[in-house]
């Protein structure tokens, strides 16, 4: 029984993640008609945003050590932190600690100026290409960007540490009446869990209830009618864009803690978020948070040694074994309208 | 003697009975026009005779033979071609090669596994097509690219298509919905010259009264999914029940 | 306009001349007279390193391409020598190999096996090479072993530690200087009863493909035999990024220490996902839990950050090696020092196992005054060395294995740079890692006769 | 000649003349000059160019002719791949049964996978052919080791039965004695050439693979499979079963994966589990959409521009630029080095992103229509007389236009 509940807690956990990725690629796809193979890359350079700035409060100068020397037997020299210089010790011993929440605020103005880029500068030149087309040229652009990510940070994972007190876990066994140790679960990844609810609650409520969502849902649903009615479309468009780009980026931002950041994490991301948006079904969001949970449950709960008992290696292929399933009793997915994607 | 009977056909849309009790026969080498106000059920109609829906009462019967349960394919395979209210062609095509297909899935069947012959040995199906392509006007256009054409054009394609497969039966969905008046004329001319040309019969739902009138000889007026009235035109234009449920509204609106 | 060969290496003749039994492949070289695969035939030499360039090992792989264009300057003769001056033997004399300069070409073997002979076929087709070396996955070094097996030429692997490279897939022309999984488990078990007693309980997660499943089986072997218990044994996917849905149910299976046959981004993932699950500061059966990592790399240390504090594992070679465990493994200062003054900071593992290798293919071409991967095969097989920074080093002739010391590490607590991330805990002796050639973890293939090629 | 037309002849003899002659053609430098880098005509990568070129031109029958985006090919790549290294293992080093058993279960996996994916289309479509592709690749890397060798890849070894072959036969994969590793090679001055049985034997499959194509194009089928992508729905209605057609095509282009794959493991005995994986997959998608998808050429255009990538400019790394700047001042050297750096050896995969974007953006019928364009300036009387690859990449255009 604990062992279930467990499963399930990391279930919605892992499936918070899915969910998140996932909405911000058919958040694209809904409005703009773009099948954007580059969403991984903005998670991915979202994680990178984390790095950044944790990289830029560690900026420091050298300073003689005359105590002892390096490994080459030369002088040594310490490395002395700005931040540290310049915020006094405890300040910046805060802010280095700080850094992954704090680099929300840093994240998101530049995926939104990424998004906005990408936008206009390409996906807008895609919009009436085929599908191929703009499939091919946002993997260009996913390798061209993992690429200039590698080649500044290199290929090896770069730790990120969340902040003092998120580590260590929760024992939500002892609250049910368990024996201690039987259900724990990480901090951070609850501080993810509920950072996701927020963002994926904050992104409907955004649609539903402002003008400006509404005409995009208008938009989503009817293009052409909503153009002719003059309104201008394709700026608000652009805004979409930067926001499912900041909603990657900030997706990747709280993920550096939990997984060390690499350069081609999108890319382990990617299909994982395609099979999770096909299965809601394309271009709806409901679909795709509801896809999101139910892959996250169902791939944690295959990772069970019971389950693995009966069904050996089930869980390197639960993730596509239950995409055919409901792709084949559901022929759009859980939620897709009829007609999107089906050429 | 009836090509097609329909008999006791309902059909049902969640809460709404969308046909119900339709009771039709067209009679064969005759133009029958199925009219009504919209949602009439006219397109549900249509679609049950052609394998895209299944009714849940009755029969369809073509040529004694039953539709019901067949694919939309097989269907035409019996011999009934459909043409849709917005052209439906292959546009990515040339309007010869538009012409080769139908020809082809008449002679070959649904499927046929003919990888390596080459098109251009085909004499009969080339032969066939292009003289489609002449009576129906389109041969100077032959290597044009389908979907750059008029919508006249497509229209005349089209229709080509489902004539060049010598069906009994030609069902036509609006041929003329959308269309200027003079696309429109001469889309009736085109299929009176048909209807006097070959031995063909012709069933057409449309909103067009011009169009059924012209062409028209006989009229099943459907209202709230089942046949009001079927009868010549002249009687048909004269029918208080008619002129109660649709033509008057429908002629004013004109 | 000249046609060489066209005859005696034409179509119609290959079916009899292989009729001696092992392929004789008949790969293009300047100089096929000679009887082996690409004999040098100028001034030069070339030997090709195959390492990856792209992919998650890429950091890795830029390591190993230092070091061998450390190795190749040093049997040049340029800089200051490295290893050349504590190897023990001095058959190298600083100006190429056997008097030919040493030129080498690079590849990207994207650590797949289908890429990593595509690069290793172009280095032997297109650039001559007489010898490949690098890599970072035991997939790959077999993969390319088995090629220059074919090929005729002599395979020299990099980081490479399943037991199958010489154990079932082992082959003539194929030599290991790196550790493997039985070693790494042989030493770690006497060092962890040390530390954490003779009574625990494992419970271990497991890499679902080859290398995962031979290091596993080590290690349950190897700590069974010294009392312990292997109450769970879980397999993970290798594209399994996140780990939380395995470490999960670890603290309440009754375990208390975790084994965690994982490596590179698999490793740094269910490290940082089992530290974050808070499991380092947990007590189970009233003792302190603890996790294992069998094989460390620097560089997937560098990847999981503190987490890493306190972690016990197992090394080839370490940088701080003679300072801390004396004379017995000279070299490594001197290789540390050439190395650190030409990038910067001291080398990892992997490079040093590449440098070790690149100087003893050379070596050995020197002492049999052949280029023949024949008699270089023979000049290894058996040879005894030593200065190479792994203390005394056997080759063996039963599946071309070194056996050396291995190091038993642990993360540090508070690490100074991230170069210096572990300390060495322990270095447990050659005799106590060394197993038989049958031994029956390494059974199942056959070494054959070396293969020199044309 | 061959039932082709005078045009489609013309286009066969130039690609069997450039095939035949690849191993002069693409070592344009001398083998000692600084150039020789970019020499192309070694044994290995031909035999890759044609291999994958088999893999893109089957491909294009699928996804060119009826616009069906499969992402899950390569799993009949792998799967050819397995069943000819068994067979080698098991049966005999001939390549014929090998090949053969390739393509038959290539063909059978196809039937399976693509009776199932093809219930749906569009990305539904695609996504299930990826998960077909991925499951396959997970479970042969793990769960499927005994059968796959899992990690390491399958392999031959001395101790295999090989239950027709006698005590002399060949330990190589050969062909009726000639093994598929022997070559002759030719000096011409400084330029040396040579000439592999492995890769003559791929390059004649090569070119019977791609006549079978033109064929297939010009037939009734490949205008029905052109047909289905044009408009599934008057298919229907004009008495035609799309399914079958579909069908059809799926698995002749499986085939195609799987004579690739069978052909790969020929070459060099091995069958290894990322032949299978997503990106091995998603690379002959862009293979055939870099060239010219629904073009004849533009699929083997593609698959070789993609593997010279690969291969050639992976192996440039800074002692190579040294080399060829040393000429120059040094410091103007180092700052040529410096730039170039971040595009080749390891940088390989930037080069290559880049360069599909430009594709892609300004040429979105591929390198067919750019090589068009090209002939377009020198020839600009002859408009009219554009080729079928120029109708196909037209059609893309307008298609896209829509």
């Amino acid at each position: 029984m604990d062992a279930i509940l467990l499963q399930l807690l990391n279930g919605l956990d892992k499936g918070s993640a899915y969910a998140l990725i996932a909405l911000g690629l058919t958040l694209i796809f809904g409005t703009l008609g773009v099948v954007n193979f580059a969403h991984g890359a903005l998670f991915m350079i979202g994680a990178f945003c984390a790095v950044t700035l944790s990289k830029i409060f560690t900026l420091s100068h050298k300073a003689a050590e005359p105590s002892g020397t390096d490994f080459l037997g030369n002088p040594k020299f310490e490395d002395v932190l700005y931040i540290k210089e310049w915020f006094g010790d405890a300040a910046g011993a805060w802010l280095l600690d700080w850094s992954v929440p704090l680099s929300i605020l840093f994240a998101i103005p530049i995926m939104l100026a990424i998004g906005f880029i990408m936008e206009r500068g390409l996906i807008k030149h895609f919009y009436k290409r085929p599908h191929a087309d703009q499939i091919l040229v946002t993997f260009g652009l996913a390798i061209v960007l993992q690429e200039v990510i590698k080649y500044f940070y290199g290929a090896n994972p770069i730790p990120t540490a969340a902040p003092e007190a998120f580590r260590g876990s929760f024992d939500f066994g002892v609250l049910l009446g368990f024996d201690p140790n039987a259900i724990i679960y990480p901090y951070w990844r609850l501080i993810y869990f509920a950072f996701s609810a927020l963002i994926i609650g904050g992104v409907f409520a955004f649609l539903q209830f402002t003008t400006f969502g509404m005409v995009v849902r208008a938009g989503m649903a009817d293009r052409e009618t909503v153009g002719l009615l003059g309104i201008n479309i394709d700026k608000r468009f652009t805004i979409m864009f930067g926001i499912a780009a900041a909603v990657a980026g900030l997706a990747g931002v709280m993920y550096a803690p939990i997984n060390s950041p690499n350069y081609h994490m999108g890319m382990d991301f990617l299909v994982l978020s395609f099979v999770v948006v096909v299965v809601g079904g394309m271009g709806s969001l409901p679909g795709a948070v509801l896809a999101g949970f139910l892959l996250g449950i169902l791939e944690s709960f295959a990772s069970m040694n019971e389950v693995k008992d009966i069904l050996p290696g089930i869980d390197q292929i639960i993730i596509y074994v239950v995409a055919i399933i409901i792709l084949l009793t559901r022929p759009r997915g859980l939620m897709g309208r009829k007609g999107v994607m089906e050429e | 003697m009836a090509i097609l009977e329909v008999k006791n056909v309902g059909k049902r849309f969640g809460g709404l009975q969308a046909l119900s009790d339709v009771n039709l026969s067209i009679v064969e080498n005759t133009v029958h026009a199925i009219i009504g106000p919209n949602g009439a059920g006219k397109s549900t109609l249509l679609n049950c005779l052609v394998g895209k829906l299944i009714p849940d009462t009755g029969s369809v019967m073509f040529d004694g033979q039953s539709v019901l349960g067949r694919k939309p394919y097989e269907i035409n395979q019996m011999g009934i071609s459909r043409v849709f209210q917005t052209p439906e062609i292959f546009g990515d095509l040339s309007v010869q090669e538009n012409m080769l297909i139908p020809c082809f899935a008449k002679r070959d069947g649904a499927f046929r596994m003919n990888a390596f012959t080459s098109i251009t040995t085909q004499r009969d199906i080339l032969d066939k097509a292009e003289e489609m392509l002449v009576e129906m006007k389109l041969a100077d256009k032959r290597h044009m690219h389908a979907a750059s054409m008029s919508r006249g054009d497509k229209r005349r394609l089209e229709i080509a298509m489902c004539l060049s497969q010598n069906p009994r039966l030609l069902l036509l969905d609006e041929p003329t919905a959308g269309m200027a008046r003079a696309d429109t004329n001469n889309t009736i001319d085109l299929l009176k010259q048909i209807k006097d040309e070959r031995d063909i019969t012709i069933a057409i739902i449309e909103h067009d009264m011009h169009v059924v009138f012209s062409l028209a000889e006989r009229i099943t007026v459907l209202a709230q999914g089942t046949p009001l009235v079927e009868d010549t035109p002249d009687k048909i234009k004269g029918h208080p029940k008619v002129r109660e449920a649709y033509l008057g509204e429908s002629q004013d609106a004109a | 306009m000249s046609f060489s060969n066209l005859t005696r290496r034409g179509v119609i003749k290959t079916g009899a001349v292989a009729g001696a039994g092992l392929a004789l492949p008949t790969y293009l070289s300047a100089a096929a007279h000679s009887g082996f695969t690409n004999a040098p035939t100028g001034d030069t030499v070339t030997l090709g390193f195959n390492v990856p360039q792209s992919g998650p090992y890429a950091d890795e792989g830029a390591d190993e391409l230092r070091a061998f264009e450390l190795a190749v300057e040093h049997l040049n003769g340029q800089g200051d020598g490295g290893m050349l001056s504590t190897f023990s033997s001095k058959a190298l004399e600083g100006n190429g190999i056997m008097g030919k300069k040493v030129q080498f070409v690079t590849g990207d073997t994207q650590t797949k096996s289908d890429a990593a002979r595509a690069s290793a076929q172009s280095m032997i087709q297109k650039d001559g090479a007489i010898m490949i070396s690098g890599g970072s996955s035991s997939g790959v070094a077999v993969a390319v072993q088995g090629l220059c097996q074919e090929a005729g030429v002599i395979f020299m692997a990099g980081l490479t530690h399943s037991n199958d490279t010489t154990g079932k897939d082992k082959k003539a022309n194929g030599f290991r200087h790196f550790f493997n999984a039985y070693m790494s488990a042989a030493a770690l078990a006497p060092v962890l009863k040390n530390l954490y007693g003779d009574d625990r309980k494992v419970y271990s997660l497991t890499a679902d493909y080859t290398w995962g499943w031979t290091q596993q089986e080590s290690i349950q072997a190897a700590t069974e035999a010294m009392g312990w218990e292997t109450i769970n044994d879980v397999r993970t996917p290798l594209a399994a990024t996140d780990f939380s849905s395995y470490i999960a149910p670890v603290l309440n299976s009754g375990a208390d220490v975790l084994v965690l046959n994982h490596y590179g981004g698999n490793m740094v993932n269910s490290l940082t996902n089992a530290v974050q699950f808070g499991l380092r500061d947990k007590q189970v059966n009233g003792k302190n839990f603890e996790i294992v990592v069998p094989l460390y790399s620097e560089l997937m240390a560098r990847g999981a950050g503190k987490n890493i504090a306190g972690i016990v594992g197992s090394q080839n070679w370490d940088w701080k090696l003679e300072n801390e465990k004396g004379d017995r493994y000279k070299g490594t200062n001197a290789f540390v020092k050439s190395f650190g003054e030409k990038y910067g900071f001291p080398p990892s593992q992997a490079a040093q196992t590449c440098y070790a290798q690149t100087l003893l293919y050379a070596d050995a071409v020197a002492r049999a005054q052949s280029f023949n991967p024949c008699a270089v095969v023979e000049a290894l097989e058996g040879y005894e060395f030593d200065g190479l920074g792994n203390g005394p080093t056997l080759y063996r002739a039963g599946d071309h294995q070194c056996f050396k010391d291995v190091v038993v590490v642990r993360g540090k607590e508070n690490p100074e740079n991230e170069f210096d991330l572990v300390e060495i805990v322990e270095v447990t002796p050659a005799e106590q890692v060394t197993y038989p050639v049958d031994h029956p973890m390494f059974a199942g293939g056959e070494l054959g006769d070396c293969n020199p090629g044309a | 000649m061959l039932s082709l037309n005078k045009k489609d002849f013309g286009l066969l003899l130039v690609v069997a003349i450039l095939t035949l002659a690849a191993p002069i053609i693409l070592n344009p430098f001398p083998a000692n000059s600084g150039m020789a880098q970019f020499n192309a005509g070694y044994p290995d990568l031909m035999q890759r160019f044609v291999i994958f070129g088999i893999f893109a031109i089957g491909f294009n029958i699928l996804f060119g002719l009826t616009g069906y985006l499969s992402f899950g090919h390569a799993a009949f790549l792998g799967v050819g791949s397995y069943s000819a290294v068994w067979m080698m293992k098991l049966l005999s080093m001939n390549v014929i049964p090998a090949i053969l058993l390739s393509v038959i279960v290539a063909g059978l996996f196809s039937v399976v996978i693509g009776y199932i994916s093809l219930r749906r289309s569009g990305i539904y479509f695609s996504i299930l052919t990826l998960a077909f592709a991925q499951m396959s690749f997970n479970l042969a890397y793990s769960v499927l080791t005994p059968i796959t060798n899992g990690e390491t890849g399958l392999q031959i070894s001395l101790n295999d039965p090989r239950i027709l072959d006698g005590a002399n036969a060949p330990s190589y994969p050969n062909l009726f004695g000639a093994q598929m590793n022997s070559a002759a090679t030719v000096e011409f001055g400084s330029w040396i050439f040579t000439f592999s049985v492995g890769y003559y034997l791929c390059a004649v499959i090569m070119l019977a693979a791609f006549y079978i194509s033109i064929r297939v194009f010009r037939s009734p089928f490949g205008m029905m499979l052109r047909a289905v992508k044009s408009n599934q729905q008057r298919m229907n209605y004009t008495g035609l079963n799309t399914k079958p057609y579909t069908l059809a095509a799926f698995v002749i282009s499986g085939m195609y994966a799987g004579l690739a794959g069978g052909l790969l493991a020929s070459m060099d005995p091995l069958a290894g589990a990322e032949r299978m994986q997503w990106t091995a997959s998603g690379e002959v998608v862009l293979m055939t959409i870099l060239g010219g998808a629904g073009t004849l050429l533009g699929p083997v255009l593609g698959a070789g521009f993609i593997k010279y990538f690969e291969n050639i400019f992976s192996k440039i790394n800074d002692n190579v630029l040294h080399g060829w700047f040393s000429f120059m001042p040094d410091g103007f050297e180092n700052f040529l080095v410096t730039v170039i750096h971040p595009f080749v050896g390891k940088g390989w995969n930037l080069t290559l992103g880049l360069l599909f974007m430009l594709v892609v953006i300004f040429l979105p019928g591929g390198l067919v229509e750019g090589g068009q364009r090209f002939g377009r300036v020198f020839r600009r009387k002859d408009r009219n007389a554009g080729s079928v690859e120029a109708d196909a990449a037209k059609q893309r255009n307008q298609t896209a236009a829509e």
